[in-house]
């Protein structure tokens, strides 16, 4: 149990399946109780990873390596640093909440929850695992539970949505499979992450394939693999589809950590592996941050599909975090070296992708309370609700200002850092996409006046207000976002370290002047 | 005159004739001569090679065998021209096309 | 070796011989209704084969006959993989309601006989020989193909299928004796060095005949442009045939392929040295390159406007043939070994997946995708384990189609960037892929209301999916047993010269 | 607890309201009185600590005062945020106005909102903001004043739309958080600016980034303008002065807080803060931005006749006054003019407060609800009916308009004569005097207009004026508090002398000198001695304008011997302008607003109806057509031609075309011909 926590906290939700699917499916309480507790076990045991977190160092920790399939060196390889940690105990925290947040589900129980399960199994095994091939095969696990999360469970368009992400996430990871094996003949055909990280640079400095620096040629196919997930701009278009058909737990996760997922392999893989092409693309993604800003920001207020302008926000939010990705190549020489500044970008993003993952899961759960009671999400439906329904309008109040990026709210912070962080480098990116903010601000308090505020909806007078089971999936969420505004060092501290350790693998690279 | 090239060139005819037979005839039982011709092409460049290729019996082992696979093949393939012409009453390999979709 | 000492490593087949016989006489005594117990017989000789291949296993590196048969890993490995796929396909058959009606006797006494066609070309390195086994289990799958004689689409397929296959096989015959004529031996790894030793003057002749025989070749692997017969003769014959069709005499066209082609074409000391072109008018690996990425983009392409789940299966195993093609361009042992080992996993899954397809022709009596509407939610065990067929085809991990999947696109890489491209083609086709085998679990379960009543398959029947989906899993998390056999079988013999 | 006093009590002042507005939320419905004592408990309190600095501060009466405590936020080895507390003689004066007004409204509430729905709500906020209002005071950086900045723009949205169920209410809380976040943007890349070249956010490192040069020339002109940026909207500058005016549809005591003393007074504040970065070029925006604003507004203000619409826009124009001052670099005046505004603008909207409360009961009572009780055309001759709001009220304007005696006096001739010296420095700046002047006549005549129409004469309905009754006590007592703070001598202590420029507040708040590399920026000692020197000019010609303001509006509104009406039809065009604000709302609505929401439209539909469903449906669609026909081609054999054409050149007609349909076995063999033949061609090439 001490050295395997890592493999507990991975195969908790099989067991907990694995369970599930022996129950008789007529007794669903007794399914949902099981799988609460399979990921409430899962949960604590996160926890106790938390305070068994050795802050003093970037690397990885709670190793855990067993032999898999030596012909080809492929291990099973475990193992935690300040990056995965927060996603991990994120995963934790949603899908707890989220199996309260489908109690509602009475279409084949047993089946969603099993599926709920083997999700999350799969999406903490991506996070911890340290060798590649195991980090594609967690990566392509979670394909199939959310097929048929969204295909069965989802609203009208459900089938649509189901195959569109599918076959979206599938192109993908098909070119990430190529990537993943030209690194593993390039670095003397291991799949160990952490020797692929330092071999990977030296080992394909000047090769070319077909006249193109095979370097980037695998960033690139890397990048577009984990861009879909995030999503960046142009592959974005499965994000509002799924989101708006899934049901409101899957909505959760999506938003809540599947999208990291995207965000967490860019740093994981193509920061850490290829930090030479980071130089090369780190403006490009500039870029592609500030269009997710704007665009998504702009179709945020464009919509009347409250869980659309949701679906959209995420977009828009993710984009900071790419900004100040980017950001890192601040360190470097050219950049005068501004080490703070990339520390900035880099916590910020990685904060940012922590603080959107509870954010937009408070929105989804809130949208879906609201759905549950009207059975619609027309905005302008709507209208008054905050006096029928003061305690959820408070809530949902919170909830936006939170994404709107109000400082004392987490949000706030992690913005902030990113954009501070891009600033010295970006200069123009960043000030555009300040206008972000205002549009934020903009398409939350458009929604939120035309939903809560004005002559009250007499259709919704007496709506029933948010119930205990429902504050209970908010409340840890909303406790969280505050105390993270107001004191983000608990997050940071977490993470700082392992920043660091990025940021020099790309300075190192930088100072080598080798490239560009 | 007894020169190899003029075998040869015999079984690309007798090849060709085969090719075309097959190709064109709508009749089962031509097609499959056609078959039986391109066989024979193949056995005659067998012969030819091995009578001017140096003394190695080979080829007309080889062609003893074709002979003996070629019957067998005509036997079930006949068989199965008969029982289609059972089902079909027709062996016109054009209207034996019940998996059109 | 002299014949007379051939034979004393030669009892497997022997063994199997016996069987046949034995079979064809004990048939003789059943009454028409239970003459499906011929079955027993030509299965309990087809295991004791199987272990008398194992008992061999060690027996030397030689060829038999005067250099005609190769006893070598290599052929022992496809050797198991057919006897394995014939006792699948045989359980498969006895639960079949399509041969309810004839005389079965015959049907697995003809199987035996095709196992013993495949064990020659997978072990074949005479020309004589290899024409000689293609031959026996062409005519074989003839019969069998039409084994339904009432049946219009089965005697349609059989039709169609001899006259495809003798016509191939006569082409492929043809460049045969072209071969002959230019080296004027029939023993292959007499012809390579020949053909080494050539001048340029002959390329042409070498060209034709290199074609015919791949066309040859093709047509047992159903490779584009030579894969025509696949769907209807797939959807006409009997289903286990159609499943045996797609998987043994697949595989054995693969063996044969590869010995051929890399004793002739390849350098004659070594089969792992690659394919070298003989001339430069003769670039091997890119043909079987193109080839192979047409065969799999166009199998996929016209899967996906099947209406019937069977037919739709039999373009996915054209589509597969062209996955399995990818392996051969550098005929690396890595290719090579890729080639076997996918073969190993496509057994599991595709024989899976059309068992899956017969049991529901019987209880649906349908094989289009409606037949399969709401199915997941009727026969959970069913559903399951056709969901894992389908993602294992489409080769997603866990599952052992990604592992086959993943062994070949790693053997393509290693070649390095030359063929990259050929990567990429097999990384999208296997999306496009998804296209057609999703549909059928989208039918299974998204479509049609779901049905309170359970259906449980029969014990027997259970078992037999369970025993091909267990596999698909397990070999997609921990596939050492298989990866270690394919690289001890990557062993050939050579005739001492 | 810190080892120094004041920091402790500023944390009190701090974290008192933050505690009241938590109970509250979570509890106050179930609390007695719906637990608005709380909230009055804890702001009594703040102010008692307040008064207590403020009385230590005069104690000491030391200028250079001042203390600061900071703990480490965020601490990434390199980067790093402190946040902290900044005690000086300024803040110690900014808290006392704050929790001063605050606790005001608090009282005046009680009575003002009894029974209301969201009584304790309210209290809850009035909390937030008083603790996010003193949090803008206590900042020692940008980070935490941003923050606070922030959190103040908050609470006034939530209080704006306290009775959001009026589409007018919530419109301008919406339009209120809008209009200040395009402020803030203007901050937030200020303080990006600095935050990249100095590296720091505290003023004082910041102040030192400035003076060692690290940043200087354009950028600190840019950083600085973006954060005035952010006071503009604060304090609703032009051409951000929008939202102001429909702030007061939220609670009048709220309008007297926020949108006239303290929040809106919170851009003032930071522009004296951080004026040492003010590079000159950065100030003369500034100076004019101010000055156009305060004549702008003042000539709205003429024609309103909603009365809280007239106070809201003398907010606005005295703004501007200050923000003038801070940019001819007088800015103690300009924060004495705020501190001074502060009272007497309270009081003045407590009173309009008090006399709409009459009306409304009055009203109520006539069970008339037609007729509005905030328009002055329905008011008049309330003198005798309501005296202390009459007195009181007339107190605050002639303190505004300047008049000796009152603090409005001092402070605004500080100011003009700030003006004053600026422009004999640069004289090509004398549109600023005109601003500075003309807008002080203005003020002085809507002033008394409102109070000539509001008090004397008579309502046109005179049946009203018998139920019009004066104001409770809770309600009249902080009148009666901030008239008083209204009068000369509060300020001008330990001297009397009600014209001088001398008092505790010049001595305690000196100047400070601008960091700013570069040659032509006058020193504080400069500025001072120019103020000085220009004081009796100025105060004669205010003095002169202040009059002639009055006088005006007593001839037209009083005496009635000048007709409002003429003089309306004779300044036609300007009239309206002047009335309809310039049509400014309608033009942002109609040149922003719409394209924005337009644009948004025409992105989502690419996003959705183009993008997603050609380009990347577009796909599927391609891969779904081509399979059709690679189907086609593929099962239906090669098209018919060729067949036929074989079948002709063999001169096999027999079973004809017909027969040559698709399936056929030919068909497939004819492929495997052509694929032997394209192989070989392929080999050959």
């Amino acid at each position: 149990m001490e050295n395997h926590l890592l493999s507990w906290i991975v195969w908790i939700p099989i067991i907990g399946m694995v369970a599930v699917t022996l129950i008789p499916r007529d007794h669903s309480n007794a399914i949902k109780w099981t799988a609460a507790a399979a990921a409430g076990i899962q949960l604590i045991f996160a926890l106790v990873l938390l305070a068994k977190f050795d802050l003093t160092t970037g690397d990885f920790q709670m190793y855990e390596s067993a032999q898999w399939i030596p012909s080809l060196n492929i291990t099973y390889q475990l193992g935690v640093d300040g990056l995965s940690l927060p996603m991990v105990v994120l995963t934790a925290i949603l899908f707890f909440i989220g199996i309260f947040v489908s109690w509602k589900i009475d279409k084949a129980v047993k089946g969603y929850f099993a599926l709920l399960l083997l999700l999350d199994t799969g999406i903490v095994g991506v996070f911890l695992s340290l060798d590649f091939f195991l980090f594609y095969v967690f990566w392509e696990v979670m394909l199939l539970p959310m097929y048929f999360l969204i295909g069965m469970w989802g609203g009208p368009q459900r089938e649509y949505a189901a195959i569109k992400f599918f076959l979206y996430t599938l192109v993908g990871s098909v070119l990430m499979l190529i990537a993943i094996l030209a690194l593993y003949f390039t670095c003397g055909q291991t799949f160990d992450m952490i020797t692929i990280m330092e071999t990977a640079s030296p080992n394909l400095a000047g090769v070319t394939w077909w006249g193109m620096d095979a370097m980037k040629v695998i960033w690139v196919l890397l990048f577009i693999g984990f861009a879909i997930k995030v999503p960046v701009f142009p592959f974005h278009t499965w994000l509002p589809l799924a989101h708006v058909e899934a049901p409101t737990a899957v909505s959760v996760i999506l938003a809540g950590i599947l999208l990291k997922l995207g965000a967490y392999g860019l740093l994981r893989v193509n920061y850490s592996m290829l930090p030479d092409a980071v130089w090369w693309f780190a403006g490009a993604m500039a870029i592609l941050g500030l269009i997710n800003v704007i665009w998504g920001a702009l179709c945020a207020l464009a919509q009347t599909d409250i869980k659309k302008l949701v679906a959209y926000s995420s977009i828009n939010h993710m984009g900071y975090a790419l900004i100040g990705m980017a950001a890192v190549i601040a360190a470097g020489e050219m950049n005068g070296g501004n080490y703070a500044a990339a520390q900035a970008g880099l916590n910020g993003a990685v904060f940012q992708m922590f603080n959107h993952g509870t954010i937009s899961a408070m929105l989804f759960i809130l949208v879906g309370v609201i759905y549950d009671r009207a059975h619609h999400r027309d905005i302008n439906g709507f209208g008054g609700l905050a006096s029928s329904m003061p305690i959820y309008s408070g809530i949902v109040a919170l909830a936006f200002f939170a994404g709107l990026g109000l400082p004392s709210l987490s949000g706030f912070v992690s913005e902030a850092m990113c954009f501070l962080g891009a600033f010295p480098v970006f200069r123009t990116i960043v000030i555009i996409a300040t206008l972000g903010i205002l549009l934020n601000a903009a398409y939350f308090l458009w929604a939120f006046q035309r939903m809560f505020l004005g002559e009250m909806n007499e259709k919704y007078k007496d709506l029933p207000e948010i119930n205990g089971r429902e504050l209970f999936t908010i409340i840890p969420l909303a406790v969280i976002t505050i105390l993270f505004g107001i004191y983000p060092w608990p997050f940071l501290k977490y993470i700082g370290e392992t920043m660091n350790v990025i940021i020099d693998q790309v300075v190192a690279i930088g100072s080598m002047a080798s490239v560009m | 005159m007894h020169s190899l090239e003029s075998y040869l060139y015999v079984s690309a005819v007798l090849f060709a004739l085969g090719l075309f037979a097959v190709v064109t005839r709508r009749n089962g039982i031509a097609v499959l001569m056609g078959v039986e011709l391109i066989l024979n092409s193949a056995n005659l460049n067998f012969l030819a090679f091995a009578r001017f290729g140096g003394a190695n019996f080979s080829g007309h082992i080889f062609a003893l065998f074709v002979i003996i696979m070629a019957a067998a093949e005509a036997a079930v393939a006949l068989a199965i021209v008969i029982n289609i012409y059972k089902n079909f009453h027709s062996i016109n390999v054009d209207e034996v096309s019940a998996l059109r979709q | 070796m002299s014949n007379l000492q051939s034979l004393y490593y030669y009892w497997p087949e022997l063994i199997l011989t016996v069987t046949i016989l034995a079979g064809i006489i004990a048939d003789l005594f059943y009454a028409p209704k239970d003459s499906g117990k011929t079955m027993y017989w030509i299965l309990g000789g087809l295991i004791l084969t199987a272990f008398a291949l194992k008992l061999a296993a060690d027996s030397p590196v030689a060829t038999l006959f005067m250099g005609s048969i190769a006893l070598d890993p290599f052929a022992w490995f496809f050797k198991m993989l057919i006897i394995a796929a014939t006792v699948i396909v045989m359980l498969m058959s006895s639960k079949s309601t399509e041969l309810l009606n004839y005389r079965v006797g015959e049907y697995y006494v003809l199987m035996g006989i095709m196992v013993f066609g495949m064990f020659l070309m997978v072990s074949s390195i005479d020309m004589i020989m290899v024409y000689l086994a293609i031959e026996i289990v062409s005519i074989m799958s003839f019969v069998l193909a039409g084994y339904l004689k009432h049946d219009l689409s089965s005697n349609e397929a059989s039709l169609k299928y001899v006259i495809y296959g003798a016509f191939s096989s006569g082409i492929m015959l043809y460049g045969f004796s072209i071969l002959f004529g230019l080296t004027g031996t029939t023993k292959l790894f007499e012809i390579g060095p020949a053909l080494a030793a050539m001048d340029s003057s002959g390329n042409f002749a070498i060209m034709l005949s290199a074609v015919f025989i791949l066309a040859g070749f093709g047509y047992k692997i159903s490779a584009v442009p030579f894969h025509f017969w696949t769907p209807d003769v797939y959807q006409g014959s009997p289903t286990p045939i159609t499943a045996y069709l797609s998987v043994a005499p697949k595989a054995a066209g693969f063996a044969v392929l590869i010995r051929f082609f890399s004793a002739v074409f390849g350098s004659n000391n070594s089969v792992m040295a690659g394919l070298v072109p003989v001339s430069d008018v003769l670039p091997w690996p890119h043909i079987l390159a193109v080839v192979a990425v047409i065969t799999m983009t166009l199998g996929n392409l016209v899967a996906i406007q099947q209406e019937s789940v069977k037919r739709m299966l039999a373009y996915s195993s054209i589509a597969h043939a062209g996955y399995m093609l990818m392996g051969l361009p550098m005929m690396s042992s890595e290719g090579i070994g890729a080639v076997m080992l996918y073969l190993v996993m496509y057994l599991f899954m595709n024989l899976g997946a059309f068992f899956i397809v017969m049991y529901v022709q019987t209880k649906k009596d349908g094989e289009t995708f409606d037949a399969f509407s709401g199915l997941g939610w009727e026969m959970p065990l069913v559903g399951i384990a056709m969901t894992v067929f389908m993602f294992s085809l489409t080769g997603i991990p866990p599952t052992a189609g990604f592992i086959g999947k993943y062994y070949l696109f790693a053997a393509v890489i290693k070649a390095g960037p030359t063929f990259y491209w050929l990567a990429f083609a097999g990384a999208i086709n296997s999306v496009i892929s998804l296209y057609y085998y999703i549909r059928v679990i989208r039918h299974m379960y998204l479509i049609g209301e779901r049905s309170e009543s359970i259906h449980v398959p029969a014990m027997m029947t259970s078992i037999l999916i369970l025993a091909l989906a267990i596999p698909t899993v397990v070999l997609g998390v921990y596939w050492t047993p298989v990866a270690d056999w394919v690289s001890n079988s990557l062993v050939f013999a050579f005739p001492a010269m | 607890m810190t080892e120094n006093i004041f920091i402790d009590y500023s944390i009190l002042i701090l974290f008192l309201p933050l505690v009241s507005f938590l109970i509250l939320v979570f509890a106050g419905k179930r609390l007695p009185r719906q637990g608005d004592w709380v909230g009055i408990g804890a702001i009594l309190i703040t102010l008692a600590l307040s008064i207590s600095m403020f009385i230590s501060m005069l104690i000491e009466y030391e200028p250079g005062f001042s203390h600061e405590a900071s703990f480490t936020w965020i601490n990434l080895s390199a980067f790093q945020i402190e946040l902290g507390f900044l005690v000086d003689n300024i803040t110690i004066i900014m808290l006392l106005v704050v929790s001063l007004i605050s606790s005001m409204t608090h009282i005046f509430s009680t009575k003002y909102l009894q029974g209301d729905v969201r009584y304790s709500r309210y209290y809850a906020y009035l909390g937030l903001f008083t603790f996010s209002m003193n949090g803008i005071v206590l900042a020692n950086n940008l980070i935490s004043l941003y923050m606070f900045w922030e959190l103040v723009g908050v609470s006034s949205y939530l209080l704006i739309q306290h009775w959001f169920e009026k589409d007018s209410a919530a419109d301008a809380a919406k339009k209120a958080f809008l209009t200040n976040r395009v402020g803030d943007i203007g901050f937030f890349i200020g303080i990006m600016l600095i935050f990249s070249t100095v590296g720091a956010f505290t003023y004082s490192e910041v102040f030192a980034g400035v003076a060692d040069g690290s940043i200087g020339g354009t950028i600190l002109t840019f950083a600085g303008l973006g954060l005035f940026l952010g006071a503009m909207g604060k304090s609703s500058q032009f051409p951000l002065h929008i939202w102001l005016p429909d702030a007061m549809e939220g609670p009048t005591p709220v309008s007297a807080l926020m949108h006239a003393a303290t929040m809106v007074a919170a851009g003032v504040y930071m522009s004296v803060r951080i004026f040492p970065l003010f590079t000159p070029d950065a100030l003369t925006v500034v100076a004019y931005v101010g000055g156009f604003t305060a004549l702008f507004a003042a000539s709205i203000a003429i024609t309103q006749n909603d009365i809280k619409k007239v106070l809201a826009y003398s907010t606005v124009s005295q703004l501007g006054y200050m923000i003038l001052a801070v940019g001819t670099g007088a800015y103690i005046a300009g924060f004495f003019h705020l501190v001074t505004h502060a009272m007497f603008k309270a009081c003045l909207f407590y009173c309009s407060g008090s006399v709409i409360h009459a009306m409304h009961h009055a009203l109520h009572k006539k069970h008339d609800h037609e007729t509005d009780p905030q328009d002055m055309r329905n008011m008049g001759g309330f003198k005798g009916k309501m005296p202390v709001t009459y007195t009181t009220m007339l107190i605050a304007t002639l303190a505004i308009s300047g008049v000796p005696l009152f603090s409005g006096f001092l402070s605004k001739d500080a100011i003009l004569a700030g003006t004053l010296s600026f422009v004999t420095h640069h004289p090509e700046h004398f549109f600023l005097a005109i601003c500075g002047f003309g807008a002080a006549m203005i003020t002085a005549f809507y002033m008394f207009r409102l109070i000539f129409m509001t008090f004397h004469g008579e309502p046109n309905k005179k049946e009203l004026l018998k139920d019009i009754h004066e104001s409770p006590k809770a309600m009249t007592f902080p009148l009666i508090i901030l008239a008083t703070l209204s009068i000369f001598i509060f300020y001008t202590l330990p001297y009397v002398n009600p014209i001088s420029d001398h008092g505790w507040f010049k001595d305690l708040i000196v100047p400070q000198d601008s960091f700013v590399q570069d040659s032509h920026i006058l020193s504080a000692h400069e500025i001072q001695e120019g103020v000085h020197h220009a004081h009796y000019p100025a105060m004669a010609l205010s003095l002169l304008v202040a009059g002639l303001g009055i006088g005006l509006s007593w001839m037209m509104y009083y005496k009635k011997k000048l007709s409002a009406e003429a003089w309306a039809k004779k300044t036609g065009p300007m009239y309206d302008l002047s009335l309809n604000k310039y049509y400014f709302d309608e033009n942002y609505q109609k040149y922003l607003i719409q394209p924005v929401l337009k644009l948004a439209d025409k992105v989502a539909y690419i996003d959705w109806e183009l993008y997603d469903k050609y380009f990347i449906n577009g796909f599927g669609r391609v891969t779904d057509w081509i399979s059709r026909v690679t189907g086609k081609l593929d099962y239906e054999g090669i098209d018919q031609t060729l067949v036929d054409g074989v079948g002709r050149t063999a001169g096999k007609m027999g079973s004809g075309l017909k027969q040559i349909q698709t399936g056929k076995l030919q068909n497939y063999l004819l492929f495997v011909l052509a694929g032997v033949v394209v192989i070989l061609v392929f080999q050959t090439i």
